[in-house]
């Protein structure tokens, strides 16, 4: 019989607490960040879809097109095509495109390229509706920096 | 300037309780959505006005012009019936409350009487939704609905007659008329009448709450288990109804507690009673049981039929033996 | 079993829970006989998003699998990331500089309090409570934040290497994970206020939804599951590996076996990765993350080598059959919620509906891992 | 640790004897094979020695024209990992059902019977788990090409 009166006391006790929490929190300040009007900085290694870097020197792209990015992917969403123009030795980058919608942002391609030619971007507000939105084609991209 | 005549002033009273009924139906939401959103350490609605203030008249009119689907194998006449019986009965409760001393509809002596009367028949709704659905969600969720409406009934009911002993009338206005002088006059703090006053009071809330279907009672609408409950099949308008006389159920609950129990429209300090008194402690009460919702999980059907039949209705029925025995020992002791 | 449930009723019907449920997390399907809302028979009905991980294996290289570790349970992917990198780091006899290894161990414990933050809140959310879910994620987003900064992903992390991990941390992460244990610990009593002694939640968890040992013995159930049944086995001290036998913790069990009991194990879990993260802050030396002897093509010897880790959800084993050559042959994964899960059926016989979803909910299911 | 007992019993039924492997090396202690009709017995002294049923998987040896069912146990409170392995043809994939004994083995035999096509024989029923429910071929088959 105690344990009767015992438990509905000690219930109603534990309703009072969870309450009085539960107000004591509805009085703190929010801290949800209230996007799309503040965004939050990315920070340093945050994973984007992979830009190509620019030369400082030549202002051209980095790339050296070994294909060593294009064999790491595990999804198989790099295609990497070089020219071979005239009067130089090695092979011009003439095609980088980035097929975003296999991407798993594993980082395997960054990690493999030996001449530092890829990095992640920053980038997160992505969405869109159709599919060719997220074949990116990265040389494009860079020119478009310039 | 004569009074209005008795149909007018009638018409207008309706008018006016239905537009009462409808606007706490869309700013309970609202303000349920703010104080989740607070307690949840978010803003809540802030995107529609300021301070997200015409979300409900959005939200209505989202509801409106949705289309209102109908699911094939369903009875026909049963589905349409069962919204308006919901909300319908809730909106008549309104005719007997005071909102104050003068400000009340149809002050009838069976006041209290004709809102338990119409307040029984909301089950009717539950499980006419349930059952019309013909939907299995829907079903269980209105077996549940009617076993816990008829439970909940009963300790309810005693902690009322427990009351009526007290006040010697069903007139809602004539009850509050007795709390008047202050805050020790309320019947909550009336210990003389029956020292269990304040159990007696929780006692109702919890059974308002459980009537009402409000978290953590709502299991006819459980939604992790039940996906929605009795309202699964229904569509725009169809839910809305469901919806609004859920919350007109929640202030009629509130509103008989804070008749019954906390003066009414009487002030704390025996100053300025009026309509402004009432409305405070009526979304005082309203607020509580929106924090309730949101702090605590919910309830199974046998923890809440073993608290009504374990813990409830024994506590009534003690408390309407102990108030029987006051009203005899009391003029006794002190003739 | 109530009374109820033992007559024999033969007016049953059946109510599909899911594949979209509320309770069921995800696209799982459980197909209830029912006698009213007693459960007469379950049974999971799997499969809605299975992806052939394993098949997946069999086509790429032993580097390129890692990705697809992150995607199997996306609540702890890092436990997951350290059972498949350990299985090879065995099979090509790689050692681990012993800064990687505690990194590992910081990230993969933080990792499990943040898995284990979403379940609890997801758990009560099961039951009809709101709050806490987003009080746990308030706390949960401190250590996403964290691993972010690290591993540069939020949840389908791909952060550790053959040999190491994929880079350093950085200083203000140590001091960011040693300010976020001391938040935690601060929040934990109101965790514990809020939730673990509300009367309506001890109502519907004490004494109901058994799983004792020998059941899980008999389904191969392992972690929270089998340490809520009072056997405390741990991958982490049954088979030590990392620097898991470097560190002081206690493996918390609580022998009755019901809900409560998976419950209060889960929040014990907590506390102890706390400590652990604690110790191997302050024990974290310096070096390289990554083994300089590493082979960049890995190609193992002919053989068969298994890898276990203690997961979130219990014991996440890897079986590999090489063939010598640079992918795999075979790659089996031995996932935790796959075995909990199949004693569902056998435990919620003569449930109520409502009970039978606090059970689940406390098996802390995750679909993707169940499927692979 | 594996008791001296536990590998008598074992060595009664395999085909050849059983391997120890280093632990560190393999991750597991014992390694044993038996005859295909020798699971169910195996199992049967597994689940009397205590073990739990981990998993069960089947490799497919093309090139020898054979399957392998391994069977992994591990005993939760004095931990020891046995792997138990039968071999069968490729023609006629079948070999008895151990969810008499581990019901658990229930789900890890139909999901074996999905991917191998491999018939465990008085199995209550093994239709597709993990694949759709009309599902007639077999992915971890090696001659299996999409």
């Amino acid at each position: 019989m105690s344990g009767y009166f015992a438990e509905i006391f000690s219930g109603t006790k534990s309703l009072a607490i969870g309450m009085g929490i539960t107000f004591k929190y509805m009085l703190k300040p929010v801290v949800t960040v209230q996007y799309p009007y503040e965004t939050l900085k990315m920070p340093e290694r945050y994973r984007g879809h992979i830009e190509l870097v620019k030369d400082p020197e030549t202002g051209e792209a980095k790339c050296i097109v070994c294909g060593m990015c294009q064999r790491a992917c595990p999804s198989g969403c790099i295609t990497v095509a070089g020219d071979k123009r005239e009067g130089e030795k090695k092979k011009v980058l003439g095609k980088y495109v980035l097929n975003f919608t296999t991407c798993s942002l594993c980082g395997s391609c960054v990690e493999s390229c030996k001449s530092g030619a890829i990095k992640f971007s920053k980038e997160y507000n992505l969405a869109s509706t159709r599919k060719e939105d997220y074949i990116l084609d990265l040389l494009q991209r860079l020119k478009e920096q310039r | 300037m004569n009074p209005p005549s008795e149909p007018i002033r009638l018409l207008a009273f309706l008018i006016g309780l239905i537009i009462f009924a409808a606007l706490n139906a869309a700013y309970l939401v609202w303000l349920e959505r703010k104080v989740a959103g607070h307690v949840q350490r978010r803003i809540g609605p802030k995107e529609v006005g300021p301070f997200g203030l015409l979300q409900p008249l959005v939200d209505g009119i989202k509801l409106m012009t949705k289309q209102i689907l109908v699911p094939d194998h369903i009875d026909p006449i049963l589905f349409r019936i069962a919204p308006p019986l919901l909300l319908i009965p809730a909106v008549m409760s309104f005719v007997t409350i005071p909102f104050s001393e003068t400000l009340v509809a149809r002050d009838i002596n069976l006041g209290l009487l004709m809102i338990f009367a119409f307040a029984s028949i909301n089950v009717l709704g539950i499980l006419l939704g349930g059952w019309g659905s013909n939907n299995k969600y829907a079903v269980i969720a209105a077996a549940r609905g009617v076993s816990q409406n008829v439970a909940y009934e009963i300790p309810m009911l005693i902690t009322v007659i427990t009351m009526v002993m007290i006040t010697h009338t069903l007139n809602l206005n004539e009850i509050v008329r007795q709390q008047a002088g202050g805050i020790f006059n309320w019947y909550i703090f009336r210990w003389s009448a029956n020292p269990l006053m304040l159990v007696s009071f929780l006692i109702f809330f919890t059974c308002s709450m459980a009537e009402t279907n409000r978290a953590p009672f709502d299991l006819g609408e459980a939604e992790s288990e039940l996906v929605a409950g009795y309202h699964t099949e229904y569509s725009g308008m169809g839910f809305g109804l469901f919806f609004m006389g859920e919350y007109a159920n929640i202030v009629i609950g509130c509103s008989l507690a804070t008749l019954l129990f906390l003066g009414g429209w009487q002030c704390p300090f025996g100053l300025w009673p009026g309509v402004h008194w009432f409305l405070i402690k009526l979304y005082l009460l309203i607020f509580t049981v929106i924090l309730i919702r949101w702090t605590f999980p919910r309830t199974t059907i046998y923890g809440l039929l073993n608290l009504s039949w374990k813990i409830l209705i024994p506590f009534a029925l003690f408390n309407l033996i102990l108030t029987g025995a006051m009203l005899k020992i009391w003029p006794l002791i002190f003739p | 079993m109530s009374v109820l449930a033992q007559c024999d009723s033969k007016e049953t019907f059946v109510l599909n829970l899911g594949p979209q449920h509320p309770a069921t997390h995800g696209v799982l399907r459980v197909k209830l006989t029912m006698d009213g809302e007693y459960i007469r028979q379950a049974e999971p009905v799997l499969g809605y998003i299975h992806r052939m991980h394993e098949k997946m294996g069999e086509n790429r290289t032993w580097a390129q699998f890692m990705p697809n570790t992150g995607r199997l349970d996306y609540l702890s992917a890092l436990s997951y990331n350290h059972g498949y990198v350990l299985a090879v780091e065995r099979a090509a006899a790689i050692e681990v500089p012993e800064r990687a290894e505690y990194i590992r161990v910081i990230t993969v414990e933080l990792n499990r309090i943040s898995s284990h933050l979403v379940w609890f809140g997801a758990f009560i959310l099961d039951l009809g409570g709101f709050t806490p879910l987003l009080y746990a994620f308030d706390d949960r987003e401190i250590i996403l934040d964290l691993l972010q900064a690290v591993t540069g992903s939020r949840l389908t992390y791909c952060y550790f290497r053959f040999g190491g991990v994929y880079n350093d941390i950085e200083p203000d992460f140590i001091t960011g994970t040693l300010a976020f244990i001391k938040r935690l610990r601060a929040r934990m009593p109101m965790y514990h206020n809020l939730v673990t002694k509300n009367i309506i939640l001890v109502k519907r968890l004490k004494d109901i939804g058994f799983v004792p040992a020998e059941m899980c013995r008999k389904y191969g159930a392992t972690g929270p599951v089998l340490r809520g049944a009072g056997v405390a086995y741990d991958v982490r001290r049954a088979e030590p590996y990392s620097v898991y036998p470097e560190l002081d913790f206690d493996i918390p069990t609580h022998p009755e076996g019901d809900s409560m009991a998976r419950y209060l194990v889960r929040m014990d879990e907590i506390e102890q990765s706390m400590r652990i993260i604690e110790q191997a802050c302050t024990k974290l030396p310096n070096g390289p993350v990554m083994a300089e002897k590493a082979p960049k093509i890995i190609k193992p010897a002919k053989g068969d080598y298994y890898a276990a880790v203690e997961a979130a959800r219990g014991s996440f084993g890897v079986r590999l059959v090489s063939d010598g050559t640079n992918t795999p042959y075979r790659l089996k994964l031995r996932s935790p919620s796959y075995s909990n899960l199949s004693l569902f059926g056998e435990a919620s016989r003569g449930m109520l509906l409502p009970d039978a979803l606090a059970l689940m909910g406390s098996l802390d299911l995750v679909i993707p891992e169940i499927d692979r | 640790m594996i008791s001296q007992e536990l590998k008598n019993a074992l060595a009664k039924l395999a085909v050849n004897e059983a391997v120890v492997p280093d632990f560190k090396d393999k991750g597991f202690h014992l390694d044993v094979a038996v005859a295909p009709d020798a699971v169910a017995p195996a199992a049967e002294v597994m689940n009397l020695a205590g073990f739990f049923l981990e998993a069960i998987t089947g490799v497919d040896w093309l090139a020898e024209g054979q399957m392998e069912v391994v069977y992994d146990y591990n005993h939760s409170i004095s931990p020891g990992r046995v792997v138990i392995r039968a071999r069968v043809s490729r023609a006629t994939p079948e070999l008895p059902t151990i969810s008499a004994i581990y019901p658990g083995a229930l789900w890890h035999e139909r999901e074996t019977h999905d991917f191998f096509g491999i018939v465990f024989t008085g199995h209550p029923d093994l239709k597709p788990l993990l694949l759709p429910e009309d599902a007639d071929f077999h992915p971890l088959r090696k001659d299996y090409t999409s």
